[in-house]
């Protein structure tokens, strides 16, 4: 967070894209959008392009990472290049290490992984376009790519990250929100149970604040599970629909 | 990897059975081309960029433009470098790290093809700030997001629609600093035409063009060449085992020459576009 | 691997059986921390440093301060790097080699309880030389020397105490050349309060707060928050597989709140302690 | 290629360095040069200094490499750091992984690769000096040290590149042709079948040139295929020789 | 060392820190500080802060690098990034290498190594402060880190630099003696044989010199390794002592 | 490894029943050196080189400089760096990649003969262009062709070699900018006398000089001392795992400067040859 504090960001209580204060982003996302990935998903928000491509569960190279009791999760979580203000050189970066390892202990909560003992599940997500938001946007966008692949799952993982603007807790924190407020604090849960996955925040809070964080961001979770639940009907009424059409041409 | 190889050669046999009976896996003529689909400026973060969807393959390729010192040997010159990402997203069988023989040889023939037909001409005035100090440096990277075969082709497409929609900042000079000073508003990159890559594979004795993801993976032999819009061939890469005659080259550079007219229309279309929504794509 | 497994799990069985009869391994209490040593200007040849003993956990945080251009969209502002290493000597399970991503995620923790409460004010006029060309930039590295559990904490508080105790060169600017000049004379490095990390841990159903070493293998979720003198929440890090309530979250920042008032005391009186000797240390 | 088109390359129909628009420059080559290769070949070709050292067929590690069915070919073309104006790092470039690929498949094509289950034939090619066409130079070279190493060849493969300047395709470019020139085009064939093995070319070629070059390209071949010949055959008459002096010491 | 012979290190006989030609600095030396390993020792010389710890014998992976009859010894000597005048980037230097290479070679040769076969002996060494001889106090410390691992030894080895300054053969350089001296010349010894298991010298000596300072650095190296027996014998006097303690209890 | 290690210790057997005999692999005496042969300037597109037989090995060393930045503490000296390569052509053993600790230690060996003997005079005036600003870097680069044993030996022939034929350019001051100019007409590389190594090695008990390979192999230990042209000794490195007594040492020490005569001689003899060719060389 700057510690610049002239930067404006609020007018006549709304925010400089003209959202309210609660207001999400458009958000819209498809599954199924790669052809050789066994998952996948697109997702936009904002201006976020994200695509994430789930393998598995599959056998594990080399051989003495196996657990023999239960499939590991491996996460990617990678910025492309051109997704950001300033080149990113291709290597990753320590941010881009640091994201995967949380974004991988959040799926670890909703997947069976004692059913694929010495397996793999690889999700490699890439954001191709960056907006504010990646790393909520790039695990709702996991978590869809995962059921695309048809593993089973607990429940899907939703996130959302909320904010403090000119004192004011905001609900999905844009680019220039996260570069110029006060605060940022990504949240995750499972939505039906209330499960925090992910948690974390930079910035200035006070615990009153945290807990308005956590319920604003429930509320915002909430919105956008609906969506994820939509897009997964989507594909299966495709399903069914292309299953009417091969009927009709018996 | 054993049980990919069996697969590999039963693959490969069908090939070449349905290619002696005059046929392609999907019913292309031995030197048809798939429908191909462009959406310029689709990251909004980069100066330039295009999707492409040729075939089943997707690709895209974004610019990012920075100012720099040029290179000693062409002090007045812009510099431009192709890089190229096989994504573990466009593959089971790519793995992420940095670039393998792979991808770097494919990122080098886009990279020649675009820099041997000058398309983007470096010694171009607007390429170059301070002469010796600093000129406009181009990084193009391409990422494969879905293998369906002829990536190289692709790749080159998504560069060349790429570079045709690149901005670069105004620049204006301080007086009194001499310092230069990048303004907000854009002009459109300096562009002299276009530029497209056509790839020809050898399975048994056939030749085909615009191979897809199998006939990719029962090549013996591949042949690029790289056509610029005003017919000059800007290069030419030949890869894998096998081999080709002069009667063969020969024959591919003929193909290749009255396809590469359709193929470098349609860059300049594309860049005529409205920006384009990635939902268009039905991928 | 696998008879590390086993222990593994006898532990944890054992450690919540102790738990569920309100006990702790070492007989704490659920919210009572380790104690805690400090010897602040440990090292000779850096800066600022402080060696921590926080339970049987042994840490070393070392300041090394140089001149530097500054970031362009902070041209006023110095700057602040923070690194950490699982030194193999801490621990016979950690490996030599670049940090990997336990050790990423652990300096990052610690970086942003330091960047976000703004104890190092980048914007001070004493960090910055030349505006727009040299400012100060920090280099603060943490070395574990041993493991005994809660290595957040335990880095959190000697980066802390190391960067209340680092110089910084005064500076002259020569009149003729305009060049600055470091000179032999220091002062202390701008500061404004302290930050300290605490960190809880879920065994069970079961929260701890300053997880000894068995209590971290054990662990199915961690959640550490970085809090300064002023009482502000300024990082916050979940981390593991298993999951918190919103319930319990809300709980552990109360507890937090009140545990980081006595932390964030410990550090200034260690930064009014004479250059310490390490052989104090009984480790 | 450059787009300065103010360079004289051409004087009296003649080239910079006296040459006729098809005259090699002068090249020799030696095999069994190294005492720990099992084969082994040095090459000067112009100011070019190339020597190539063959190891195998041996065992391949590590061992999942392996191919159960054939042996593998791994070729590392090397630039010295020397060898260049400017000092190269000693790390690979972008441009040596390219070219050991392409040599490597080039060789492939004349081994019996399927006689060696399991196996790997290393090449290690180091340019000690650099004077244009290294790649063709290197793939000659590495192909007298594969039959130095005794290892079965279907045939030889040879090297040369042809260019345009000033409008004019001309054999065997020199560096400063290279750089300076309007394209290159470097062709590699096992002679006696015409089969073309490695083709490439940067620069502005018409087709016909293309035609013109691969015919050009083919003449030369031909001449420098016959020294490979004379290399080895000078290897076993040294052979041949030093029997006979066996013979005359009994 | 300096080309620059203009800086004063001895004065009225002294040296800088008013040391005689042949005294050492304080050296003070403590073994089993670490909880976590099988053995460590922490050693200050001067400004010198030397931590070591040693794992083992253990079983060595990855497999294919155990030697089936004996265990092989791994050493890391490492500079802590502020440790030094100039910030060092964590990644290890060719400095270190070289160094770990040849206090490896050093503590192999009192190491029963037959004994464990298949096995491996790791030594981790960290300089936290370095203040000039840094690489003889690190195997001075190692040996003893050794010994309190209860690793069977044949003896202890023992390290000890002598230099020169203003043509005078002196004991264990300082910083800026190392740094503005004639030579550096670190030696290291099995005392009680006479067995030179290091010796390397930088500098400009003649052959008597060399003579002296051997001389120079055994004398030097029976004092430290006194100490090295003392802080020994202090531990299995403490352990003596809590078995003491253990009867008293009962 | 396995049946090279039996290998090695029938080799090691046979060696030492020679040398109980008083004999050594190829019948020299224990301190007789092998035939050296050095071609100066081999390298057309290197500033200095040589290439050297040494008994069956084969070294071969380039000098490559430019211009750059002093380093801070030594404003007004040149800089020089040494670099190994274990190429795998020159041994069926070696494999590629970043310099192990092998490669390493002998760079670093031939690097402390040049520098410490002072034979390339860092604060020469012409070294330095630009004082604190602008100074010569040279980068010495030598890459072992052949392995026939005593690789340090060979290898600081090859630097000492081809840093006597080193030529830079002439350099003029541009007096309006006052930047320099390098021109093309070129200078000898300041040079004040030579260094050269001298390798001993230790098998069972008998000290031998120039070791073979099989000697390289078999050894327990190793010393190699860098003696100038003045006889001083500039630097020693004892290595592998056997030890000496002090009387070893001082032993070699006199064979050595006795020996150090000679070979000094040799490169001064070199660097009077016109440029070679490499196929004088019958390796």
């Amino acid at each position: 967070m700057s510690e610049n504090k002239n930067a404006t960001l609020l007018e006549n209580g709304l925010r400089l894209d003209g959202r309210d204060l609660h207001e999400l982003r458009p958000i819209s996302m498809k599954t199924g959008v790669l052809d050789r990935a066994d998952g996948s998903c697109y997702l936009k928000w904002g201006n976020n392009k994200i695509l994430c491509a789930v393998y598995g569960p599959r056998e594990l190279h080399p051989k003495h990472l196996a657990q023999p009791d239960r499939a590991i999760v491996r996460v990617e979580y990678r910025l492309a290049t051109f997704s950001v203000n300033e080149r990113k050189s291709p290597a990753p970066r320590r941010r881009e290490y640091e994201l995967s390892k949380i974004i991988t202990e959040s799926l670890n909560h909703i997947l069976f992984l004692e059913k694929f003992p010495n397996g793999t599940i690889d999700v490699f997500i890439t954001v191709l376009d960056a907006d504010g938001g990646t790393r909520c946007a790039a695990l709702t966008a996991a978590s869809l790519g995962l059921a695309d692949a048809g593993i089973p799952m607990k429940g899907l993982v939703t996130g959302c990250a909320v904010g403090k603007v000119e004192d004011k807790i905001v609900v999905d924190l844009s680019d220039v929100e996260d570069k110029d407020g006060q605060g940022d604090m990504p949240v995750a849960m499972v939505y039906n149970t209330g499960e925090i996955t992910l948690l974390q925040c930079d910035g200035k809070f006070t615990a009153e604040e945290i807990t308005e964080g956590l319920k604003l961001a429930k509320e915002a979770i909430g919105k956008i599970y609906q969506m994820q639940r939509r897009a997964l009907l989507a594909k299966y009424s495709q399903i069914a629909e292309s299953y009417d059409e091969d009927e009709e041409e018996e | 990897m054993r049980s990919e190889e069996i697969v590999g050669s039963l693959e490969r046999r069908y090939l070449t059975d349905l290619l002696q009976k005059g046929k392609r896996i999907d019913n292309r003529g031995f030197f048809e081309g798939r429908s191909i689909q462009i959406i310029p400026n689709v990251i909004h973060k980069a100066e330039g960029s295009a999707m492409v969807k040729w075939g089943n393959t997707v690709v895209v390729a974004g610019v990012k433009t920075s100012v720099g010192p040029p290179f000693p040997d062409t002090p007045n010159q812009g510099v431009i470098t192709v890089n190229l990402e096989l994504s573990p997203i466009s593959s089971p069988t790519f793995e992420s790290g940095p670039p393998g023989p792979d991808a770097i040889e494919m990122a080098r023939v886009v990279d020649r093809g675009i820099r041997e037909s000058h398309v983007i001409p470096m010694m171009h005035p607007q390429m170059c700030i301070i002469p010796g100090k600093l000129v406009w440096i181009l990084f193009v990277d391409i990422y494969i997001l879905d293998d369906g075969g002829n990536l190289i082709d692709a790749s080159a497409l998504a560069a060349m629609a790429a570079l045709a929609n690149t901005r670069i900042n105004k620049v204006k000079i301080n007086e009194e600093t001499e310092e230069p000073i990048l303004l907000e508003e854009m002009d459109p990159l300096p562009r002299e035409g276009s530029v497209v890559s056509l790839t020809y594979v050898k399975i048994d004795d056939f030749i085909l063009y615009d191979p897809s993801l199998a006939e990719d993976r029962a090549k013996i032999a591949r042949f690029s060449v790289g056509i610029a819009d005003d017919g000059m061939i800007c290069s030419m890469q030949k890869g894998e085992s096998g081999v080709f005659s002069e009667e063969e080259i020969i024959t591919i550079l003929e193909k290749a020459t009255s396809r590469a007219k359709e193929l470098n229309k349609i860059i300049d279309e594309s860049s005529f576009l409205n920006e384009g929504e990635m939902f268009q794509f039905d991928f």
